[in-house]
Formats: structure tokens, C-alpha cells, sequence
């Protein structure tokens, strides 16, 4: 039976291991037959979502690998935009709203609000939390 | 696999005070799965809650050199963790 | 559907409590069920008289003020954790449940999360 | 001010696992600096190292509500806590 | 006596309390007549020197005051150049040596090895570091 | 001018550690003393056979390996911890040193830092 997942990502990628074990489970799920209602950053899991991350050349890129997986599956990817706007994370719209020097969100990552978590949670089967380690 | 109540995801050392909170905050009809520094809990049997089902991620316990140490710990990819986290009622990320 | 929102760490010192917070009460926005468990050093989010101008941030027992006004169920602490801080009826803010943090008490709930 | 052979300043609350190897590495000749976080040990007295100097940065303690709880512990300023670092032999962020 | 200080700062505004405690410490060093030698923004830290935070107008914002402080006193600031690449902060000779669609460094930070670290060390009769706390 | 950086996080799971091992390397490249100590759950880093393809990172064995031929005076693990996490002459690594870390330990030291 096919089911929904939301998937919140609190830890930031270089910092935590948050994004990869979202991205094994992610893949896992949509292996299985399963839907990810969406994939929602908050707090330093908005990091991800960055598109100016240059890690070495022998390190997993992984704001690259999430971006491919979300625009393979059609899946949103939203950062929130409270925690995104405090840690320098901004599209074209809020850059010239707070009259910043540049945007730095990477396709197809977007920026709203927690309404899109709780509407997440609400709409799927399973919400799962990827947080920092220690 | 059996039925879990609440599958407890533990990502945290088993020095980090969430590990313990966790433990504590189980019971015998949970299940435990631990991911990234969760499953050094492996090396630390004593700390292990006895009652309920424990699980680990295999990637994270060959990345801690902690292959051998399972004992009746059931080792899962993230295909099972996805079938887990679905069989329990519930799922609290720790 | 209701919720637990876990706040284990202490305020001021990270972000992570603020945006706990913030997840409640966006759930209470939307009409969803939702309540707050503060345990271990989170605890010292319920201290009476904290002065954060010092450090030019907000007080956040304004922001717990305003928790029942904006439709959240409850504000729970974990007793044990209360008595390892020294926080008793004196000490704390109006309007907080004293609960043993257990495996009982998560089963009152459908979900339960952390912010980070 | 006395001679501090090693400052440790302490921004992690009491139930860090760094807060507990901080207090255990310290002599009675060693002075103890809570800032951040750390001022939460002022409201676990008995978690206080016993022989060592301690302070506290005001604002921090100020902000957590913890005035009142200071006891025998010395309340400190910034241009003091630049004062401190310097009498120390050398000084240690935990 | 005038002494010489270097900071780091291993904590990121809006994530840890981090840079607030160091810019505290900071002005007090130079208002009774310390140097600053250098300050060195390690890890997490790195994101203090982002030009694109906009925190709510009534919270503080760190990325900006440690610029005017900075530039007031002439303190050299230098983000570590592994820890900023893998956490998306470049300035515009990276954006243009990894190809990437913006520059987000704010000034007057500048991007360098741990050598500064180092040099800053060996130079400075303390050496202070401000981490994240919980 | 001797240095001690302290790792006392696992591997893996958050990038401090690796960091830490950068500052040690980098001063050794500047010629400078430097030795490292593992405590809690740091010492994990110290165990054998790691295998961390499956986590798409570098395993840290190899990183540690290469130490004393990039000058660093020593790597010290906390005994306590050690035994704690199972870990012996059996299962560490090569060239690591036991130690009791405590005050006397500090004090062989000018400088000791953690990288966060």
C-alpha cells in the first residue's frame, strides 16, 4: 500500500549527518512504491537549501544530491522562511524585499512558512524528523 | 517483524543526555532504532533498554567499525527503516 | 491529532527552544492540538524574572505568556528536572504542569517532536 | 583578583557531557568561568566544584533569571572577563 | 599593559549564542586598551560572516554588528576557507573559481587557511574561542 | 608552544571532529606542537576497521594514520573512555597513546582547544 511521508530536516549539511540519512531514507521510501508529500527545512536544515556550498571535489555534494532527487520526483522542497531569513538564506524575492547584496537559494528549493509543515503532517501518513547528531 | 507501539530514532552518542531521555522514556512494547551516533549505543550493551526491540542502521554501524557487536540486535537498511516507521504507531525522532 | 512539542534545551544559549516554540504555536494557528514538554535544562525556560536585555535578546517568559492565549493545550515540565534546577511554585512562571516525563505520557499523544 | 593557574570557561548547561569532564579536569588551583549556558550550574550547587574560584558572566546570569543564586560565586563583567583571561596562565573554552 | 588577542569563533548567529559572547568580549578588550590581532571564524562560526541574514528588525543583527566593529578598529576577520566552501560562503573570487551564481561574503571578512589561526596564535598573548553551547 | 585539541564527538556524525584534526594538522604543518586527545565518545574515532562508503564519507582511520608522518607529537586517548566503549589494544588503531585525562594532563600543555 502506498503511503505518504512529510520529511523535516533540522540539521545542516558539513555540520550533521541530517541530510544524508534523510536522503537514504527518501530513497528507500520512494523505492517502495511510497509518495513524499514533501521535504520541509527548518532551523539549520535550511543550510541544504544553499546553492553556493563548494565542498572538496572528493566529498558528496549533498545540497547537489537533494536537489537532483527533489526535481527527479516532482517532490517540494520548502525552507522555512523565519529560520531561513535569520541563517542567509534568500530567494530573488526576499533579497530585493530586505534589499540584500545576492540570492543563494538553490532550484528547486523554496521559502514559506510552517503552515507548509503543518500541512505536511496533516496530510501524511508519517512525518519524520532528521535532526543533528551530537 | 512485529508490532512496535512507538519506534524511538535515536541519532544522538549515548553521552548525549537525549540518549538517556530516550531510554528512559521507552516502554517494553517500543521499538529503538539508532542511526548515526546512535548506534555506538551498540558498544555500550549495559546501557541498552533490556525490554524492548533494538535496531541499527547498517551504514552508520560499518561506518563505526561495529560490524561484530550486534549481538540480538537486528540490523536494518533504510528499506526496513522505512517499513518500521510505518508498522509502529508512532515515531519519535529523538 | 495532537501533538508534543520536546524542549530539552536550555533558552537563550541556542535557537533550537525559540523555534520549538515556534512549531507550537504555528500548530495552534492552524487549530491543531498541540502542547509543550520541557525537559532536562529545558526547564529553565519556566524561571520567573529572567532579564535577557543584557544579552539583546528577548525574554522568552513573555513569549510562554502569550502560550495559552494563542490556544496551546498546556505547558508541562518534567518534575524531576524542576527539582534538579531548583524550580518550585515560587520560581516558576504561572500557568506550568508538573508531569513525570515517562512512557505514559507519550502515549497521550499522536505525534511527538523536537525542533532540532 | 588571585593567581589562576588555568581559566575554564564554560558556555555548556549542567547536563552537557562537556560541563561534567570540564569540573572533573580542574585543580583547586584553577578558576571556573560559566557564561552561556553554563551559568545553569549556579542552580546545581552541588554540581560546583568545590575547591576551585567560580564565576559568572552577569548578563547571562541576568538573562536566565539566576541573580539571586550566587552565593559565593563572583559575578563578573565583560572588561572582567578580559581581566581573568589575562591573570590566567592560559585558558581553556570548553 | 596593551596585550594581544585573538578570537575564534566556532559558533553561528541565530544557531548559538557564540558570536554575541565574543563581541561582548571584544569591546571590552579594546576599551581597556587591548589589541585585537585577528578574529577567525572556524566551522559554524563561518556563517557570521554571511551578507544575507535578515533577522526580525527586533532582534540584533550580529553579521552586521561585527562588521561596523570590525571596520571601526581595522580587526582583520577571516572565515576559514574549508569550513566556509563546504557551508556556501564565498566571496568573489570563489564564486568565480567553483562557478556559482552569487557571492554572499560580507564586509570586511575575508576568506583564508587555518594558517591565520596559526599566526594569530603564535602572535597573540591569549587566544579565545567562543563555541556554540547545547 | 605545545598544543592539545581535544575531540570528545564521534565520528561521523557532525564535522567538529574532522575540524579539530584540520587544526592539528595545520599546525604541524606550521611546525608547531601539537598532540591530540580523544575523550567520551571521541574515542570512537580511534577503533579499527571502519568502513564509511555506505555513509558516502572518508573514513577517519586513514586521516589519523597519517599523523606522526605530518609531525604531530602524539594521540591520546582518555583510558576511561576507552574502557566505556569497549575498546582495546585489540580493537584501536595503531599508535595511540592511553592516558588519565585530568588536570596534570592540562598543565604539560600552553594551549588546549576544541574546534567547537
Amino acid at each position: 500500500m502506498s503511503e505518504t511521508f512529510t520529511l523535516v530536516i533540522t540539521g545542516a549539511p558539513y555540520s550533521s549527518q541530517a541530510p544524508q540519512t534523510a536522503l537514504g531514507f527518501a530513497k528507500a521510501a520512494v523505492d517502495a512504491g511510497h509518495q513524499i508529500d514533501r521535504v520541509f527545512l527548518y532551523g539549520d536544515g535550511v543550510h541544504l537549501a544553499s546553492a553556493l556550498c563548494a565542498p572538496p571535489s572528493d566529498e558528496t555534494h549533498w545540497p547537489d544530491e537533494w536537489s537532483r532527487f527533489l526535481t527527479q520526483h516532482k517532490i517540494p522542497g520548502v525552507a522555512c522562511i523565519a529560520s531561513a531569513l535569520r541563517r542567509g538564506l534568500v530567494n530573488e524575492t526576499e533579497q530585493k524585499r530586505y534589499e540584500l547584496p545576492s540570492a543563494n537559494l538553490r532550484a528547486p528549493f523554496e521559502i514559506a512558512g510552517l503552515g507548509e509543515w503543518v500541512e505536511g503532517r496533516i496530510k501524511s501518513t508519517r512525518t519524520l524528523y532528521f535532526h543533528a547528531g551530537d | 517483524m512485529t508490532d512496535i507501539q512507538t519506534l524511538h530514532i535515536l541519532n544522538k552518542s549515548p553521552d548525549h543526555p537525549r540518549a538517556a531521555r530516550c531510554v528512559e522514556m521507552m516502554s517494553a512494547e517500543d521499538g529503538l532504532l539508532l542511526t548515526g551516533n546512535g548506534v555506538l549505543l551498540l558498544a555500550r550493551g549495559n546501557l541498552l533498554p533490556g525490554a524492548s526491540k533494538v535496531f541499527a542502521l547498517i551504514p552508520d554501524v560499518e561506518a563505526r567499525g561495529l560490524g561484530d557487536l550486534s549481538g540480538n540486535v537486528s540490523s536494518v537498511d533504510f528499506a526496513e527503516m522505512v517499513t518500521l516507521s510505518l508498522q509502529a504507531q508512532r515515531v519519535i525522532s529523538w | 491529532m495532537t501533538t508534543l512539542i520536546m524542549i530539552d534545551q536550555p533558552p537563550y544559549g541556542a535557537w533550537t527552544g525559540r523555534e520549538a516554540l515556534d512549531m507550537a504555536f504555528s500548530l495552534a494557528a492552524f487549530d491543531q492540538s498541540a502542547s509543550l514538554l520541557f525537559t532536562g535544562p529545558g526547564v529553565n525556560w519556566l524561571r520567573q524574572t529572567q532579564h535577557a536585555g543584557g544579552i539583546e535578546q528577548k525574554s522568552v517568559e513573555k513569549n510562554l505568556a502569550a502560550a495559552p492565549i494563542f490556544g496551546m493545550d498546556a505547558i508541562l515540565a518534567d518534575r524531576a528536572a524542576c527539582i534538579a534546577y531548583g524550580l518550585d511554585e515560587h520560581s516558576l512562571i504561572e500557568g506550568v504542569t508538573l508531569v513525570d516525563a515517562d512512557a505514559d505520557l507519550l502515549t497521550d499523544y499522536d505525534h511527538t517532536a523536537f525542533a532540532g
